[in-house]
C-alpha cells in the first residue's frame, strides 16, 4: 500500500463524486425554468439511488470474481470482502477506495442518460429505469473492459483467431460515454418527443448555471481522468494533461463552429465542446501525448457540433444532446485511442504508432458497446411505459415537471 | 388624471426617468415586460448555432399617473428621451384614471399624486 | 382604441401570441403576474411533507391595445387559444385608451399600433 | 366595473392580500414593480463603502377588477391593511373598465369576475 | 512525516472549508428573497471570523497541553510552538497542518447554528455571539472529545467506578452537530418568531441553491470524515464510504417519507435527507461497515424527517431545521457508533458485537453535550439580548436583513 | 519521484483549474445583468485558450532552457521534453504535472484582467489581446522569478554590484497580481468608460454568485499558494495556514471599513476584502508566519479598500476594481513578503528579521513588474484598437454584451 497513491485516488474519488452535481447544473441550466429544478433532481436522486445499489449489487457484479468474462459473481454483495487492504486491482491502494472510485463512475453514467429525458418522463418509472439500467446495462459493460477476466479485457479470451490485446478504455470512453449516450438515444426514441418542442424553441433558463456545472465537471474531470491511473504518478499527470487540453481545444473549436455558422460565439457552445473534449479524450487520456490531446480535442468539438445538428434534423427529442455529445464524442474518442496510442506514454500502441489491431480492438468494443446499451434501453423502456407509464400526463407536461411531479417550483424571486 | 403607459427599450429608462424627474415628475412606477411589435426579435445563437428569432423582447412599461394638464408633456419627456430612431423604441398609451388614493394618508384626487 | 388585457396560463402563452400573429395582430407585451382566483391553488409540498397551498399562481399578463372594431375579435382569438376548460384559464378586461403615441416617430392614434 | 391598481410595500402583500379574501374579493393579480414617489430611496452601501441611493424600491403592483358598488370598500380594505404611516406606503388608482371575459366559459360582464 | 498523509489531510482541510460556503448555499436557497444574502453572509462571515480566532486562541483552548481534563492551557496562543514539525496529535503530519484541518470544524460548527436565526438577528450582535459560542461551547468540548488528556476521550480519567474507555467520536457527532443542532434550539427559542411566519409559510426562495449547497456538502464531507483518519490508508477509504452510503441511504429514506406522506417526492427533502445520513454517519464512519452505514442512513432520514415534523407543532422557529437535522441526526449517529462499531474497522466494539458499555459512554457524551450545548446558548444570548439587543426592529424584519443589516439586495434581476 | 508530494500537486493543480471558474462568478455577479454572461465568458474563453497557448508555446517560453536570464527557449514547443518523469523544477514531482500547476496560474492572470473591460470589449480583440498578452507579458514575467536562469530569481546573475539574492515571489504576487492588476488599469485606460456609468450606478446583479465565486477561489487558493510548496510538507502547510488567515483577516478588515464609513457591512465588501487578502498572502505564503498573516490581512483589506475608492475618483473605469485589489494588493503582498520574511520558515529573512536587502530585490521586482505590465498592455491595445477595434459599437454596449456579442440573455426566468 502506498499513502501517495492512495491520497491521491480518495482525492480523486472526490472529484468524480462532484461531476454529477455539476451534470446537475449543466443539464439544470440548459433546459425552461418550469423543469428547471425536476432536471437536477434527475441527478441528485441517482447519485442517492445508485450509492446504494453498487454497495448492494453493482460492485460484485461489475468487478467481482469473473464467471465467464461475462459478469461477476455475487460474492462480494454487499462488500463483503471488500476491505481495507488491497484487493486484486491495485496493490497500492485499499481495496475498498477502488471500490468508492468506480462507485462515482457508475453513478454518472445514468444521469448522464437524463438529459435526454427532460421535461416528459415520470419520476418514479425514473427511478426504476435506473436501478435496472445500472444492474442490466452497466455492470457487464463495467465487467467486460475493467473487469478482472472481462472479454473486452483480454480478447484472446474469446477464443477466436485474429483476436488478441484488449479493447483500450482508460477511463471509459466506452463504459461510460457511449454506453450513456447511446441508450440517450433510445430513451428519446421511446420516450417521444416533448409536446412544446414543435411550437417554441427551448431557451436555457439559466446560462451561468451551465457554465458553472461545465466548470465543476471540468473540475471533477481530472478525477475521472488522472484518477483512473490509479496512483500518484508521471501517468496520472499525463491524463491529467491531456484532460486539460482536449478540453479546451473541443471549447474552442466548438465556439469556432457556433461563430463562423450560426453568427456569434455561443457560450453554451464553448461549454459544450468542453464537455465533448473531456468525453473523447476519457478513453485516451493515458494513453496518448499532450499533442496528439489537441487533434482529438479538436475534432470533438467540431464533430459533435455537427452531431448536434444532425440529431435536431432527426426529430429524436434527445433535448440536451446526450447521443451528439456523448455518444458521437465519446466514439470518436473511442477510436482515436486506437489510433493515436504510443506504447512510450500507455504501454501499447495505435495505429499511426504502426499496431492497425488496435483500431480493431476498438471498433469491437465500440460496436458491442452501441449495440448493448441501445437495445436493452429500449427493451427496459418498453417494457417499463406497459408496466408504469413513462409520460406524464398532458397537463403536467405543460406547466413543467418541477410543479407536476415535485410540487416545488425552483424560484420564488 | 391619466395613466400614460410607455413601452420603451430597457437601456433607455435611466435616461427617462432622469428627464422625469428634472421635469418635476418623481412619481412613476416601471414593470419587465416582453413585447412585440414591428421591431421582429433579436436572432440567437444555440449551441448547435442553429439560429431562432426570439420576436419577444425584453422592454420596460413605465407607468406614471398625471395631471389631465400634465400629459402632453410627460409624453414629450418620454419621447424625447426614449427615441433612438429604430424600429423598437416603443409606444405610449393614455388611460383615464378615475380616482387616485394615497396609501399613507388617504388623501384622494390630484393631490394624491 | 382599447386595452385587452388578458390574464392567461403560462403554457398557453406561446399558443395565445402565435394565434394573434396570424390574424395580423403582432403588438403586444407580456408580464408574469401572480394571481388568485377560483381556481384555489397548488398543494405544494415541504421537506417535512407538510404539504401548504400556495393560493397565488403564476399566470401571464398579456397586453394589446386594439383598434375599437377590433377589440372583439381579438378577444375571441384570445379566448379560442387560451382555453384548457378548467378553473384557471384566466380573465379578460378591456380598458379605454385615450390616445396612442408611436416613440420611434411620434405619431399619434391608431395609426401608432 | 373599475380596475383598482393598487401599489404597496412587498412586505405588506400577504396581510392585503387576506383581508380582502376576508371579505369575499378572491380574484386578483399582482406583479413585482419598481417605484419611485416621495420615499426618497434606500442607501444602498457599495464594496468600497460609497454609498448610493437607489431611488426606485421594489413595489408590489395589486390589480383588482371589481364592480362599481364594490370599488370603494375595495380601497378602504388595501388602504387599511397596507398603511404604515411612513413615506412610500404606495397608491392606489382606479381605471374604468368596460368590459370583463371569462376565458373558461366565455362569460361576459360583472358575473365574469 | 509521511508524505501520502500529508498531501491528504491537506486536500481534506480545502474540502471542508468549502462546506461552510456550501452551507451558506443550503441556508440561502432555503429562506426567502429578502433575506437571502443575509443568510449566505451569516455563514461567509463565520469562516472568517473563527479563522482568527482559531489562530489566536481557539486551537490553544481545544488541543492546547491539557489543564485538568477540561481545558487546553493558552500555551500555544497564536500558534506558538504549533510548527512545521509532527505534534503530539499525530506522527505523520506537521502539526500546523493538523491544526488548520480542525480549524475547518470549528467553522462550520457555529455556522450551522445560523439557520436558526434566519430573518430577525442584528448582525452585530450575531458577530459577538459566534466568536463568544466558539470560544466558550465548542473549544472546551473540542477538549473533552479529541484533545489530549480530555475527559471523555478517556472516561477512567474521571475516576468513578465503572467508567472506563472513552467517548467514539470519530468526526464530530457530538462536538459539531448536537453542540450546533442543540444550540439552534436554544438560540431559536431566546430569539422568539418571525412575525410573517404566523401569516405566511415560507417558501425556499432557490432550490436549485440548495442543491448546489448540498452537493458541495457531500463533496466536503469526505475531507470532514475520510480526513478524520488523518491519514492516507484504509480507514480513511472505511470512512469514505460509509459516509457516501449514508448520505445516499437517508437522501431516498426523506424523499420517501416526504412522497408517502406529503404526496410528492421532495427536491427539498432529499437534500435534507442528505445532510441528515451525513451528520448520523460523522461520529461512526471509521468505526462501523458500509452495511451498517445504511442502516444508520435508513433511520437518520426518517428520523429527522419526524423530528423536522415535531418541531413545527413545538412553535419554535429553528427556521431551517438545525436541530431536527444536526441535534437530532447528530445523537442517532453518536448513539448508532455504540451500536454498530466493529473492532475490525475502528478497533472498538459496539453494543452489536457484545460490548454495551460503549453504550453508555456514547450516551454520557450526547447529554454532556445536550446539556453544555443547550444551557451556554441560551445564557450568552439572554445575556447579549440585554446587553446589545438581539433582533432588528420590526420594520427591519419586514423588508428583510438584506436590506436593513447589508444596504445589498441578492438579486437585481 | 515522491507519491506523497504527486498526489498533492495533482490536487492542487485541480484546485487552482477551479479557480477561474470562481473568477468568473465572482466578477459575474458584480456586473449589470446585461453583461453577466459575457463577463462570465471572458473567464471560461480564456481557461480554453491559455490552456492550448501554454501547451505550445507558454511553457517553454516561461521555463524552457534559459536564454540571456530574460526568457525559456523554444526546445520544450509542443511540451517537447517534458515528460512522466522529474524535470528540472523538481525531483520529486513528473515534469508534466509541474507544468500543469503552472498552467493554472497562467490561465487566471489574464483571466483577472477582464474585470476591467466589462461591458464594452469586442469579444474577438479580446482573444487576440489575451493570446497575445500571455505570450509577450506573461511568459517572461514568469521566467524572471521562477525561470532556472531568470534574473530576478538571482539578482547577481545583473553583475550589478550590491545586488544580490533574489525577489521573493512564492506563488505569484508579481507575477500574477501586480501584472494582472497593472495590466487592467492600463487596459480601463485605453478602454475608456463605459457609456452608462456617468448616469447609472453599477449594481450587482447576482451578490450569492459573487460570494460563490469568492468562496471557490478561497478554496483553490490553497492549491494555489500551498501547492507552491511542490510538496506535501510543513511547508506547504505553512502556506496553507498563511492563506487562510490572511483571507480572514482581510474579509473582516474591508467589511469593517465598508460599516464605518459606509454605514452598513458590505457583503460585497467582505467577499472582495477575502479576495484582497489572498491576494497579499500570495507571494509571502510561504516566507511569514501565521502571526504576520494577520497583519499582513489586516492591511490588505484596509489599503484595497481605500484604493477602491481612489481608483472611483480617478475616471478610470477598472469595473471591478482589478487594479485596487490585485495591483494594489499584490504589490503590498510583495512588499510586506520583504519586510516580514523569516528564515526558520522559509530560508530567508526579510527587514523585521534584521535583512533590509530583502525589501530592496522586492522593490525592484515590484517596479519592473509595474513597468513591463503597464507598459505592454498599454501598447497591445494602442495597437489592437487601430487594427481591430477595441470596443463595441454604442447600441451593442446600451443592449450589453450577453446579447450583442453572443446572442444569449444569462437568464429566462
Ligand atoms: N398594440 C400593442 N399593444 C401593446 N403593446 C404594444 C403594441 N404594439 C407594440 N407594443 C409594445 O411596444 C414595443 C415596441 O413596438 P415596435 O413596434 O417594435 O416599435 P416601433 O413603435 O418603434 O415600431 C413592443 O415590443 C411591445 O412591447
Ligand atoms: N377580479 C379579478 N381582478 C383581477 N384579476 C383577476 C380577477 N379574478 C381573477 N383574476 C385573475 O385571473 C386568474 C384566473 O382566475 P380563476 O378564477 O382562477 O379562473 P377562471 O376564470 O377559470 O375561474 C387568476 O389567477 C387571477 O390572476
Ligand atoms: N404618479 C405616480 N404614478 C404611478 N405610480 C406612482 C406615482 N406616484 C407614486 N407611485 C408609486 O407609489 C409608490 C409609493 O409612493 P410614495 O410617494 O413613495 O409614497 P407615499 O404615497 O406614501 O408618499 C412609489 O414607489 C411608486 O411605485
Amino acid at each position: 500500500m502506498d499513502t501517495g497513491d492512495t491520497a491521491w485516488v480518495l482525492a480523486a474519488s472526490a472529484l468524480v463524486l462532484l461531476m454529477t452535481p455539476g451534470l446537475a447544473f449543466f443539464y439544470g441550466g440548459l433546459v425552461g425554468r418550469t423543469n428547471a429544478l425536476a432536471t437536477i433532481m434527475h441527478s441528485f436522486v441517482t447519485i442517492a439511488l445508485i450509492s446504494v445499489v453498487w454497495v448492494l449489487w453493482g460492485y460484485t457484479l461489475a468487478f467481482g470474481p469473473d464467471k465467464g468474462h461475462f459478469i461477476g459473481g455475487l460474492e462480494w454483495f454487499g462488500l463483503r470482502d471488500v476491505g481495507m487492504e488491497p484487493g486484486d486491482y491495485s496493490a497500492t491502494l485499499p481495496h475498498n477506495i477502488f471500490m468508492a472510485f468506480q462507485m462515482m463512475f457508475a453513478i454518472i453514467t445514468p444521469a448522464l442518460i437524463t438529459g435526454a429525458m427532460v421535461g416528459r418522463i415520470k419520476f418514479k418509472t425514473f427511478l426504476v429505469f435506473i436501478v435496472l439500467w445500472s444492474t442490466i446495462v452497466y455492470a457487464p459493460l463495467a465487467h467486460w473492459v475493467w473487469g478482472l477476466g472481462g472479454w473486452l479485457g483480454d480478447l484472446s479470451s474469446l477464443g477466436m483467431s485474429g483476436l488478441e490485446g484488449k479493447a483500450l478504455d482508460f477511463a471509459g470512453g466506452t463504459v461510460v460515454h457511449i454506453s450513456s449516450g447511446v441508450s440517450a438515444l433510445a430513451a428519446a426514441t421511446v420516450l417521444g418527443r416533448r409536446k412544446s418542442i414543435a411550437t417554441e424553441p427551448e431557451i436555457p433558463h439559466n446560462i451561468p448555471f451551465v457554465v458553472l456545472g461545465a466548470g465543476l465537471l471540468w473540475f471533477g474531470w481530472f478525477g475521472f481522468n488522472a484518477g483512473s491511473a490509479l496512483g500518484a504518478n508521471g501517468a496520472a499527470a499525463n491524463a491529467f494533461v491531456t484532460t486539460n487540453t482536449a478540453a479546451a481545444m473541443a471549447a474552442l473549436s466548438w465556439m469556432t463552429m457556433s461563430w463562423w455558422r450560426g453568427g456569434a460565439p455561443s457560450v453554451v457552445g464553448a461549454a459544450s465542446g468542453a464537455v465533448a473534449g473531456l468525453v473523447a479524450i476519457t478513453p485516451a487520456a493515458g494513453f496518448v501525448t499532450p499533442a496528439a490531446a489537441i487533434i482529438i480535442g479538436f475534432v470533438a468539438g467540431v464533430l459533435c457540433y455537427f452531431a448536434t445538428q444532425f440529431r435536431a434534423k432527426l426529430k429524436v427529442d434527445d433535448a440536451l444532446d446526450v447521443w451528439a455529445v456523448h455518444g458521437v464524442g465519446g466514439t470518436w474518442g473511442a477510436l482515436a485511442t486506437g489510433l493515436f496510442a504510443v506504447a512510450s506514454i500507455g504501454g501499447i500502441d495505435g495505429l499511426f504508432a504502426g499496431n492497425p489491431g488496435q483500431v480493431v480492438n476498438q471498433l469491437i468494443a465500440i460496436g458491442v458497446t452501441w449495440i448493448w446499451a441501445f437495445g436493452w434501453t429500449f427493451v427496459l423502456l418498453k417494457v417499463l411505459d406497459k408496466v408504469m407509464g413513462l409520460r406524464v400526463a398532458e397537463g403536467d407536461e405543460a406547466v413543467g415537471l418541477d410543479a407536476s411531479q415535485h410540487g416545488e417550483p425552483a424560484y420564488t424571486l | 388624471m391619466n395613466k400614460v403607459e410607455a413601452i420603451i427599450r430597457p437601456e433607455r429608462l435611466s435616461m427617462v426617468v432622469a428627464a422625469l424627474a428634472e421635469e418635476g415628475f418623481h412619481g412613476l412606477n416601471t414593470a419587465q415586460v416582453t413585447g412585440r411589435g414591428e421591431q421582429r426579435g433579436i436572432a440567437h445563437v444555440g449551441r448547435a448555432g442553429q439560429s431562432y428569432v426570439v420576436d419577444m423582447l425584453p422592454k420596460i412599461k413605465l407607468e406614471i399617473v398625471v395631471k389631465d394638464q400634465d400629459t402632453t408633456r410627460v409624453i414629450d419627456i418620454i419621447v424625447a428621451a426614449a427615441r433612438t430612431g429604430q424600429v423598437g423604441d416603443g409606444k405610449i398609451f393614455v388611460l383615464p384614471v378615475s380616482s387616485a388614493i394615497r396609501v399613507r394618508t388617504g388623501e384622494t384626487g390630484e393631490i394624491a399624486l
